[in-house]
């Protein structure tokens, strides 16, 4: 085997891809990022900084490994004045380099770990007191709820700057991903499931929400709807509007996993006479089977044959107010919610205790 | 003397028979080699487990069984 | 031990008569080169379909509101688009197609060890790709190749459509892997050990058990859909108990090891090519072998970084997320490998160089893009974005496509005994590798400024750089004409090449283009690796005459 | 292996094609069923996952399934892979027709495993009103899982009835006998699944 040299072209390649590779990491660094996409909450700049790492680190082994494969395949080409039968110098391996490669990635591999799991533990901690707001998913808009706000939001979400949010986000159908490019956040909302996202607004504007989880033919279209920060008093503002506005809105319940309806003091003469205004287009009060749009609900709390509601969940009085509260959409069919069918928490309790007295 | 005490009797007994039976034939296939041979062996044990496990859930050790 | 004489030989002296007729030999054959042949030109057909439905994407893209076609009609096209590119195009062409062609001529045997399943993995393909065509036909899926429910359980028809026909050309994936895994195990030529397999070898050994255990485990998932969406079964609908998060596991599952289907095999044409026309060893042999094997290994341990947003318990997400950054260690020992491999050779500039070089640089930054999208912080930025379309493009066109092109142009005087042209091949790269590029790197740019994937209109301000990647990709588009006008006049018109026009060391390129039916006269002893250029070739027995006197038909139980 | 067990062909040789293909056979066969194994890890993953996906188990409204039948059921199948096993020994050993008896006995052990399943099936249906795809997760994965198994149970009853008829018309001989291997193979893998199905559905 012939000893390696390593030429004086070399060497100079190395030194013009070193000087690149440098260019590259200022590059990354000095990039405008937030000029394009505003940093809108605490964590956005973490998320940028370790953008720009990698892009750094990234492009630099890009422009070594890009630069030799270039270089290599220019200056060892085959030669016209080369015998067709000329061959390559035979080397098979050189275990210290090879080592090396191995292990300065495993190296990296080791630091990027440190940064990544660091910028993500800030995401991850940030603080659990301040707003709490639930956006839900439909087909195909977000809505959100406030503590304080009847019913549900369905323009936009503002949110004021300072104050930690922490973000239930759920669906009422199949999973879209509710993201804020300004907020270099997004998760899934599950239907059946509430998952939740934390971070402090640090930037005023509007920033653009957009689902990101195919949920249909309109998806393209769950893009047009945005998250507001701005002062507290312009918030507290758009609050109050939003209470005036929903005051007549029956008080909601959390989508999943809030607290209940109080179901005492439902009277069923009352939800009679609600049932024949409401329900009785599309239930009769029949067994099970009979169906006009949705099953019949004789006895749906006392049926020995059909221990569960048709959402899956056991009978009880509780879960009756849940779909009633929240709709429901599935292999039977669609309930509209209460803010769609126009029923308060009282009517849904006195719903609840005339469907408890059909036996 | 009801159906399920039967089936439990059943399961005991011939959890005990099948049991023995694999572990005995275990046993003396311990040195056999070839690759099937060394399959044989692992589905033998886990035959065993199977039976022991079928004879625990009739003495009632395991599993659930309504009362009455 | 005073035993019975042994009968002559075993199946490497064996010979069944050659069939036949044209049905035997052509259509319903045994012989795997036949078969390959097949593989690479149904999935060349299915190619082409995609590639419209590619157009037809960027052509509605052209306009930030659409326009070309409904958007129900987009979603299905692009679904299709996705679904065929992978299961009908990619891993058909390097497994089944490449893999039937080229390896057992590598490894000195006569055939794959069960033909009549190989003929069986072959006619289940184009069956299972009609039955995808034909969803257009009542509803085509529109929720992506992914086809998370509840969505999906929501689709149309052709949804049960799509996964039955999956769910077939997974079983005829996984009777392939099985058939190479026993051929790898069982039928090397003597002295052929591990360590002097050709890394195509490798590369196929490395991806047969994934293609035998993911692919099985794609099919419960598809069943399940299935059965969700005939029978109700609430596998996966949320509002009877179902948990639709359980399919992005089951899926991914799958599909991510799919991924390393899609590349390893790529990677090992890359690892002949290379060597071949740079007249030099392959650099570091056995770490780039042992390279595959732990990246088809860990390739199961790493499916829920796709699913990092999905509400996944953190404690969970990270070590998908540190084992995901490991892999990059194995890819890029492979890298390094590679580009020194170059160093000090006497690099002919072939067609098939050309892309094996253009592979290396592509796949490069798809595996670096792949790193970001491993960090879950910046992942939760652009999952779900155009970033995820640039990235897996740069791995699976920028890879595995260039892959297939380079192997095309390597293996194609084997297939025909014709070299394809060389005019026509470097200007399919040259416009190839611009309009690829051209296509694709917006892309990144547009999914971390935020434009989702799988739209049909979009925010004008993405309409720029939109519009310059559609007209990239008609570019693009091109080029494979020009590849496709290459190959069918080359057939007839081509250079003739003789057994060995590269000057290659690998066992294939030592018998006649093509290959006589039983491929051996008779078959070789191995003493060496493939790679050594300055020793004489390391095969013995070539030349010598059949073994096995009058050919018999099998008889045995 | 001893000399009156090699494989021989027509004259008398021994038969180096057969012992290369039946290497190739074995090895295909195992892998055939490592890859039906991951086929059941599926969907044993997803009942698993359904179990724990907080709902409590078995979900409201569903009674627990009662284990007596079914430990008398599994150990009747059981039963069926030691009768295939010792069915596999007297054919190495040259008792051919002590090997058809157990043969059939496994059958039968088989087929009445299938009968019993058939019975809690309609048990299930019919008395508890447990339906494939009207009651939840539940019904999902216990009408899937052994449903599944006892469709391998079923095709294993028709494979060794076809071996039953193979090996009374003369096909398989002292050396040569892959078939049986493969089937009793088959046989076991079919078991060990159902100790796998009977331990996660009756006893966990």
């Amino acid at each position: 085997m012939q000893p390696v040299r390593l030429g004086r072209g070399f060497w100079t390649v190395t030194a013009i891809l070193a000087i690149l590779a440098v260019g590259a990491i200022v590059f990354w660094y000095e990039f405008p990022l937030e000029k394009y996409l505003p940093e809108a909450i605490v964590t956005a700049r973490q998320v940028d900084t370790l953008f720009r790492f990698m892009a750094a680190t990234g492009s630099a082994l890009y422009i070594f490994v890009g630069g030799y494969l270039l270089y290599f395949s220019i200056a060892f080409r085959a030669k016209a004045t080369d015998p067709p039968d000329a061959i390559g110098v035979q080397i098979h391996d050189n275990h210290k380099l090879e080592f090396w490669w191995t292990v300065i990635p495993a190296l990296f591999v080791v630091l990027l770990s440190i940064v990544s799991v660091r910028i993500w533990y800030e995401i991850m901690l940030e603080p659990e007191n301040g707003v709490v707001v639930e956006a839900i998913g439909h087909q195909f808009y977000f809505s959100f709820r406030y503590p304080q706000i009847n019913g549900e939001v369905t323009d936009e979400m503002h949110l004021p700057r300072g104050v930690p949010v922490t973000l239930n986000l759920t669906s009422a159908d199949v999973i879209h991903g509710f993201w804020v490019p300004a907020m270099r956040l997004k998760n899934d909302t599950v239907p059946g499931l509430v998952t939740t996202i934390r971070f402090t607004p640090r930037l005023d504007g509007r920033y653009r929400i957009i689902c990101t989880q195919f949920c249909g033919v309109l998806h393209s279209e769950m893009d047009k709807q945005a998250l507001v920060i701005e002062e507290k008093p312009a918030f507290d503002k758009w609050y109050k509007g939003w209470q005036q506005r929903n005051a007549h809105t029956s008080n909601a319940l959390p989508a999943a996993g809030g607290q209940a309806v109080a179901l005492q003091g439902g009277s069923a003469p009352a939800g009679q006479q609600m049932f024949a205004q409401k329900c009785s287009a599309c239930h009769k009060i029949a067994p099970f089977d009979e169906k006009v749009v949705g099953p019949g609900l004789k006895g749906v709390l006392h049926d020995p044959a059909h221990p569960n509601l048709v959402n899956g969940q056991p009978a009880t009085p509780e879960n009756v107010a849940a779909i009633l509260q929240n709709g429901y959409t599935g292999s039977m069919g669609t309930m509209p919610n209460a803010t769609a069918n126009g029923l308060s928490a009282q009517d849904i309790a006195n719903l609840v205790a005339f469907l408890d007295s059909l036996k | 003397m009801n159906a399920a005490l039967i089936e439990r009797l059943g399961a005991v007994i011939a959890g005990i028979v099948v049991g023995v039976v694999a572990f005995y034939a275990l046993y003396k296939d311990w040195h056999a080699t070839g690759v099937e041979n060394q399959v044989f062996k692992l589905m033998l044990l886990l035959l065993g487990i199977g039976a022991i496990l079928a004879l625990l859930a009739g003495l009632n050790v395991v599993g659930f069984a309504p009362k009455g | 031990m005073a035993v019975a004489a042994v009968s002559a030989g075993g199946i490497a002296d064996h010979i069944h008569p050659e069939p036949q007729g044209f049905v035997r030999r052509y259509v319903f054959s045994l012989d795997h080169k036949i078969i390959g042949i097949q593989y690479l030109i149904t999935a060349f057909v299915f190619f082409m379909l995609a590639g419209l439905l590619a157009e037809a994407i960027r052509t509605q893209l052209l306009n930030p509101n659409g326009g070309f076609v409904a958007a129900d009609t987009y979603n299905e096209i692009y679904s299709i688009h996705g679904s065929t590119m992978v299961w009908l195009v990619i891993i058909p062409m390097l497994t089944g197609g490449f893999g039937n062609l080229v390896f057992p001529l590598q490894i000195g045997a006569r055939d794959v060890a069960f033909p009549w399943l190989n003929m069986l993995s072959f006619w289940i393909f184009p069956v299972s790709g009609l039955m995808l065509f034909s969803s257009f036909l009542m509803g085509a899926p529109t929720a992506g190749w992914m086809e998370y429910p509840p969505v999906s359980l929501q689709g149309a028809a052709g949804t049960s459509m799509w996964a039955a026909a999956i769910f077939l050309v997974g079983v005829s994936s996984t009777m392939t892997g099985l058939n190479f895994l026993v051929t790898i195990l069982k039928m090397r030529a003597p002295g052929m050990t591990f360590t002097r397999m050709p890394l195509f070898v490798w590369g196929q050994f490395a991806t047969a058990p994934l293609l035998m255990i993911a692919t099985t485990a794609l099919a419960a998932a598809l069943a399940a859909l299935f059965i969700n969406r005939v029978f109700g079964v609430p596998f996966f609908d949320p509002t009877k108990g179902g948990s639709p998060v359980m399919w992005q596991h089951m899926f991914w599952f799958y599909s991510h090891p799919a991924v390393y289907i899609m590349i390893l095999p790529a990677f090992g044409i890359i690892s002949e090519v290379l060597p071949t026309f740079a007249r030099k060893p392959i650099f570091g042999y056995k770490l780039i072998a042992f390279s595959s094997m732990a990246i088809a290994l860990t390739g199961f341990m790493v499916w829920a970084h796709h699913m990092f947003t999905s509400g996944l318990a953190p404690f969970l997400q990270l070590p998908f997320m540190i084992i995901t950054f490991v892999i990059g260690v194995p890819t890029g020992i492979k890298i390094f490998s590679w580009t020194a491999t170059l160093w000090g050779g006497k690099i002919h500039y072939n067609t098939a160089m050309l892309f094996a070089i253009g592979f290396v640089g592509l796949f490069t930054i798809g595996g670096i893009t792949g790193i970001f999208l491993a960090a879950i912080p910046y992942d939760l930025h652009v999952h779900g974005t155009y970033f995820i379309v640039a990235h897996l493009h740069y791995v699976l066109v920028g890879g595995s496509l260039m892959g297939v092109f380079a192997g095309m142009y390597y293996w194609f005087p084997k297939m025909s005994g014709r070299v394809l042209n060389e005019t026509l091949g470097k200007l399919h790269f040259w416009l190839f590798f611009i309009g690829f590029n051209l296509t694709f790197l917006p892309m990144h740019w547009l999914g971390i400024e935020g434009m989702p994937r799988e739209v049909a209109t979009y925010d004008p301000q993405f309409a720029f750089l939109n519009q310059f990647a559609s007209y990239a990709s008609y570019l693009m588009t091109f080029a494979i004409l020009i590849f496709f006008v290459n190959v069918i006049w080359s057939i007839r018109n081509g250079k003739r090449s003789g057994p060995n026009p590269w000057g290659a060391r690998t066992l294939e390129w030592q018998i006649p283009s093509p290959p006589n039916y039983y491929n051996f006269k008779h078959v070789p002893t191995v003493y060496g690796l493939p790679y050594d250029f300055s020793q004489p070739l390391p095969y013995k027995g070539l030349d010598e005459e059949l073994t096995d006197a009058p050919p018999v038909a099998a008889g045995a139980h | 292996m001893t000399a009156a067990s090699l494989p021989l062909d027509s004259h008398g040789n021994v038969d180096q094609l057969y012992i290369e293909t039946r290497e190739l056979r074995l090895q295909g066969f195992l892998l055939f069923l490592v890859s039906d194994c991951v086929l059941f890890a599926s969907f044993i993953f997803a009942y698993l996952y359904l179990r724990n996906s907080g709902q409590g188990w078995p979900p409201p409204g569903i009674q627990r399934l009662d284990v007596a039948f079914a430990a008398w059921n599994s150990v009747v199948l059981f039963g069926s892979g030691a009768t295939m096993h010792y069915a596999l020994e007297n054919f190495k050993h040259g008792n051919f027709m002590r090997y058809m008896w157990f043969l059939l006995a496994t059958i039968v052990l088989g087929a009445g495993f299938l009968g019993g399943q058939a019975y809690e099936y309609t048990h299930l249906i019919y008395g508890e009103h447990v339906t494939w795809w009207g009651s939840g997760i539940f019904g999902a994965s216990f009408f899937t899982l052994t449903g599944m198994h006892g469709m391998h149970v079923f095709i294993g009853v028709c494979y060794l009835t076809v071996l039953v008829l193979q090996s009374a018309a003369g096909v398989y001989t002292r050396g040569k006998f892959f078939g049986i291997t493969a089937g009793t193979l088959y046989w076991h893998f079919v078991d060990v699944i159902w100790v796998v199905l009977f331990s996660i559905f009756y006893l966990l």
